[in-house]
């Protein structure tokens, strides 16, 4: 009587999809760029949020208020799904967002003078790096697990009725695949067949909990079968399958054939949070994530097939480094907001 | 459209009748929920709507309160202005983390650059024995935080007009209509709700309390289904020389102080009577209100009625003891005056 | 891509169970009277239910206060499931509790008596039709839509832990399995490998919406595929069947192998809620339904196989006509409640 | 058990050590929550806990608050104690149904027959930048809807004993620590939440209101992290010449009104100082029940001070801007003394 059926679709080589996309339209250096761009940031932000802190990891002290999750390990996700929208094209994302927010296009100085809690911020200072907003670009995120999802299934629907061909994605981490927002925004978004891309990142932790003491099925792609929807995992944290996957999800989407559920393997190069210990983790496991870097796979990978040269990479690195610097500083050097800025946005003003 | 000067309708048809006309009005008005569509609201509220805007702009949906509660977030930062119904406010508790976490509070944490127009429009109140899962009021929660606005109509005209000034706000409001209100056939309902209600489109500023009836001895604040029950408490004490005030707060927020304030600066005495839980909700606040601005007026002590800390009870004489009644609001009145 | 994967076992022959079963303890007729004082149960409620209401469905009127939600034609899931479960099992339920109730054993006049709202009933008039608790035999019930899931997890584990060898059944309709916490409850189950036994009645509505129009796929119990647990979906209505495939689930839950996920197709053969008019129902729906009554279906086959005597079916039928009665005329009989009793039991007094 | 009369330990290991102490003496007490295993709690409460007890009675969950909180009612009512971490009250809105209509009211549907002795613990608070979804206090709405005892403690000795007490009693309790009074290394924290803390177990009384410091002239009202900040603010005020008497709640249910009461018979002032929001919530309760009980003897209007009906933000200077300061409750004192 157990049910053994079919599982989802499981991808995990990174085998020709740069041969079959190569001509394609696809510009790959483009997305190694923006997972460059993405690394130097989170590393970058790593640093900046250890100053000034005493203790190490006091949340109290330095430029960057408050809790700081990092995505650095996790940008083929973002990059090979964004890499299929466009700015009209709605994202929701999660508690760990930089990544996301990067590559869907958010402006990298606003942001980051949000997540110093400054004037010029994204949201002047109130919302943090849990809560960046930019509706030029139909990103936003939340630091509630599994929150973004219904408001993902809401905006395809209004898109949809709207006749716009827009789609939205829901970027959530593996652990928010056992909330009940997921289950029900998936059976809503498949019934209703809206547009809409669920994207989990299967960094195989929930802070310390691993996926295989939170999760009764190996794969949470499987659980598409749950809403007559195709399921997908991508193993191996590699960009070109993700994007090929995602390609597929997006155009089904675009054209009103419903939702897709894609969970990829990914790795979490930072702790959960910053100043997290890490105490959970089996030894050697993180030297094992590092050693697999995503990015510099695919550089290797591009340098190999000769779809980029060694000087446009460093040029790339000397751009990014240089971009990140520039919101930096744009950041320290923006003012604090004014106190009555506090009670200002509860409401619109009629 | 036809107008009238007396035409009275169930507050069921104006609210169901104030959506068609947003509807009509506002291609990006679209309605959702749980039996909204061919059974018309199990209270009445969505009554004709499927009938007449269709599938596409009125859906049913699964039993997924989080999700199409969510799912106006999205629609609605996509521009759209969706209408909600939450079946029974009682329900709040499987969805309330994309009601406060996020519909309340999307404006300010982006800092003003989303907007989440959405009316969730909620059945409240008991009276009819459903007991402690489909009787409550709880709308002080929804109160308590920031970033939801509260309506609580008392009779059909406020209903029609809150529910357009709800739609066309860009605000979230939270809508409770209480169900003894409704003028449904297989449920007692105040026939005081029914009342004139224009056949054309208006709307009732959210924020303004009307003086239900003017008094002078004592103020007696209330919201929703109270009302009609203290406008007849109200006539039983005239009887005994009692002139009591009655301010129907209309909204919870925005809340009207300067109209409780007022009214307690003319008659010295003030009365709360709410159908939520006593406790930590809206009677405490009217009661702090008037005692943080007209302290120095206060001849008495005020008084609170309120359902008191404990569950709707299922029986009849249970539940009608502690839903606050008619003779409850006069007894409670008498004790102020006599304080 | 898209994931055609085996779904969930389907059973739907109403076959040779009985001969199966013959011999190993079962009484069929037992079950068969059990099913027979549920309907006759139900029938008096929905007769008492109108009495002295004018208009004929006035909530307000009448011996019988609040919502009424009645089980006539989904006899067979209480009983076929009720059947493997001893008085120190758990059973939750739903807002549509009395089959469920009276399976589990249930003391019917309290129950009755509680449902007139009077000081005799199981909770003394405070609980009502939808908050039955009877913890002599382990039975609660709750009018929110799957919420009696994660309390059934809880009591499976408290049992496992404190080396009880019982199980939980958590009833709920099949409009409850788009809720989330059916989701979180079956992941969690499947995970902690608890002693469940979730019970889909899927009476193909959820008050006016049809199946087709709340739920992506077909049967829930495919979703089954999604926690790793098996599901079975049991067409027919047929309570052998039923009790089939309960008794090697509770066998397995039993045996500390983990939770089932059965889905059991039945009819509603009242409204919704009495009052329910029912418009949105294809005509000739429920005529159909009526037709297709799983009692007298029962009842043939049992004369047929000469597992009950045409005496006894009367014998039971004057049987249960008169428990019914005694505990109407208890209910009625009894006091009302105190008005002070509405300020008990908010907590227990230390 | 060593015992000393000088013990100061951390609130977070005053927690941890209440639970590991009720875990001893009753194997019925159980812990789940996210990460209160190997991890031992976000905010430390849990920590040494699953060394200590094992697997099998600390327990990790996924993050399905719903089915993990709604478990504690079926184990609970099954013959265990469970103690369940919801790791920030913030996240209530996905869990509140077990909570409020379940968990709350199951004792009362019952008619008595049904206990539920759980204890639901949960970070409350802000002052570390983590912003609208992070830094909220909430209490109020627990103790708004019945069926809930609500404790917050202000300190390591309370916290003890009131979780001993918590997990004894046969009433579902919410039991709110304030992270900024754990003694985390990484966030600020009151040092006087670091008092003495007796070694062996004993409990303190929930409903019991603690006078934390005596004075003349107005009471303040307070609980939680509040009260060492008040207790600041106090003796800034001495040295102006006022004379403040703290009151610390301890539990908001049940509420100590006597002690509210007779504290301001005895100084005719009050200032109600509050992390939660200000409207519908705790310090409008306090308002409202010395409005009720001693009205006559204010000599002039309360004043409250807490969060004023915005999300937290997420900025320092915005942040401290909306939470309750030492400064701000100074000045609060001295505008309740002027009027
Ligand atoms: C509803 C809810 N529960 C718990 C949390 C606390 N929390 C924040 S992140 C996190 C782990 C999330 O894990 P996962 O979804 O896998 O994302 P990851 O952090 O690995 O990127 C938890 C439990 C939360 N924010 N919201
Ligand atoms: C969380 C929640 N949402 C909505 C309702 C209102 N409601 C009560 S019963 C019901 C339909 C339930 O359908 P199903 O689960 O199929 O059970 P059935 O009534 O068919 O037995 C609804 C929507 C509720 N009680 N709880
Ligand atoms: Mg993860
Ligand atoms: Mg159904």
């Amino acid at each position: 009587m157990v049910n053994n059926g079919n599982r989802s679709i499981i991808k995990s080589e990174p085998i020709d999809y740069l041969d079959f996309h190569g001509g394609m339209g696809m510009d790959t250096v483009e997305m190694y760029r923006i997972m460059c761009l993405i690394r130097v940031f989170e590393d970058r932000m790593a640093e900046t949020y250890t100053e000034g802190k005493t203790p190490l990891f006091s949340i109290a002290g330095g430029p960057v208020p408050g809790e700081m999750h990092l995505a650095a390990g996790q940008e083929p996700v973002a990059v090979g799904v964004a890499a299929h929208l466009r700015a009209d094209d709605v994202m929701t994302a999660p508690h760990r967002p930089h990544h996301a927010a990067i590559a869907k296009g958010v402006d990298l100085k606003a942001m980051t003078a949000e997540i110093f809690g400054k004037a010029t911020g994204l949201s002047k200072g109130k919302g943090g790096h849990m809560h960046l907003f930019d509706p030029r670009v139909h990103f936003s995120c939340s630091g509630i697990v599994g929150a973004g999802l219904p408001p993902a299934v809401g905006a395809g629907l209004a898109m949809r009725h709207q006749g716009r061909d827009g789609v939205a994605v829901a970027l959530a981490g593996e652990g928010a695949a056992n909330q009940g927002t997921f289950h029900e925004s998936l059976n809503l978004a498949a019934l209703w067949k809206a547009p809409v891309i669920f994207v989990l990142e299967d960094n195989q932790y929930a802070i310390s909990v691993p996926k295989s003491q939170s999760t009764a099925v190996m794969r949470n792609s499987d659980r598409a079968v749950a809403y007559g929807i195709p399921g997908v995992y991508i193993a191996g944290n590699d960009v070109m399958a993700i994007y090929e996957a995602a390609e597929e999800a997006v155009a089904r989407a675009r054209e009103g054939r419903g939702p897709t559920l894609i969970e990829v393997e990914t790795t979490r190069l930072y702790g959960h949070f910053q100043g997290d210990a890490e105490v959970y983790l089996a030894e050697g496991q993180k030297e094992e994530w590092r050693r697999r870097d995503p990015i510099s796979r695919f550089r290797d990978l591009l340098l190999a097939r000769d779809l980029m040269s060694e000087e446009r990479d460093q040029e790339i690195q000397r751009e990014v480094r240089e971009q990140v610097e520039e919101a930096i500083r744009y950041a320290r050097e923006s003012p604090e907001p004014e106190p009555s800025e506090a009670f200002d946005d509860v409401f619109v003003d009629i | 459209m036809e107008s009238t000067q007396n035409r009275k309708i169930t507050m069921a048809r104006a609210i169901s009748e104030a959506l068609a006309q947003a509807m009509e009005e506002d291609p990006r008005v679209m309605l959702w929920g749980e039996d909204v569509g061919v059974y018309g609201g199990i209270f009445g509220s969505t009554e004709g709507l499927y009938e007449k805007f269709g599938p596409e702009r009125v859906m049913d949906t699964p039993i997924s309160e989080s999700a199409f509660i969510g799912a106006a977030i999205g629609a609605s930062a996509e521009g759209m202005r969706p209408v909600v119904e939450l079946m029974f406010i009682d329900f709040f508790g499987v969805a309330m983390d994309q009601i406060y976490n996020h519909l309340a509070k999307n404006h300010y944490m982006s800092g003003g650059h989303v907007r989440h127009p959405v009316v969730l429009m909620t059945a409240i109140g008991g009276g009819y024995n459903d007991a402690a899962q489909h009787s409550q009021a709880l709308y002080s929660i929804f109160a308590h935080v920031p970033g939801l606005k509260v309506a609580v109509p008392s009779n059909a005209y406020d209903a029609k007009g809150m529910m357009l000034a709800a739609i066309r706000e860009d605000n979230p409001v939270i809508y409770c209509f209480h169900k003894g209100l409704m003028g449904l056939g297989w449920m007692p309902s105040d026939s005081l709700a029914e009342v004139h209600v224009p056949a054309e489109p208006y709307t009732v500023p959210l924020g303004q309390a009307r003086v239900a009836a003017e008094g002078e001895d004592v103020s007696l604040v209330t919201i929703g289904a109270m009302v009609g029950k203290a406008l007849k408490a109200r006539d039983r004490l005239a009887r005994e020389g009692i002139s009591v005030e009655i301010i129907d707060l209309r909204t919870l927020v925005p809340l009207d102080r300067a109209a409780v304030v007022e009214s307690v600066m003319k008659t010295h005495r003030l009365v709360i009577v709410d159908e939520d839980y006593r406790s930590y909700g809206m009677s405490a606040e009217i009661g702090a209100v008037v005692a943080e601005e007209a302290l120095d007026y206060l001849e008495s002590p005020i008084r609170r009625l309120a359902v008191p800390d404990v569950p709707i009870p299922y029986s009849r004489i249970l539940e009608s003891t502690v839903i606050p009644s008619e003779m409850a609001i006069v007894e409670a009145v008498r004790a102020v005056m006599e304080s």
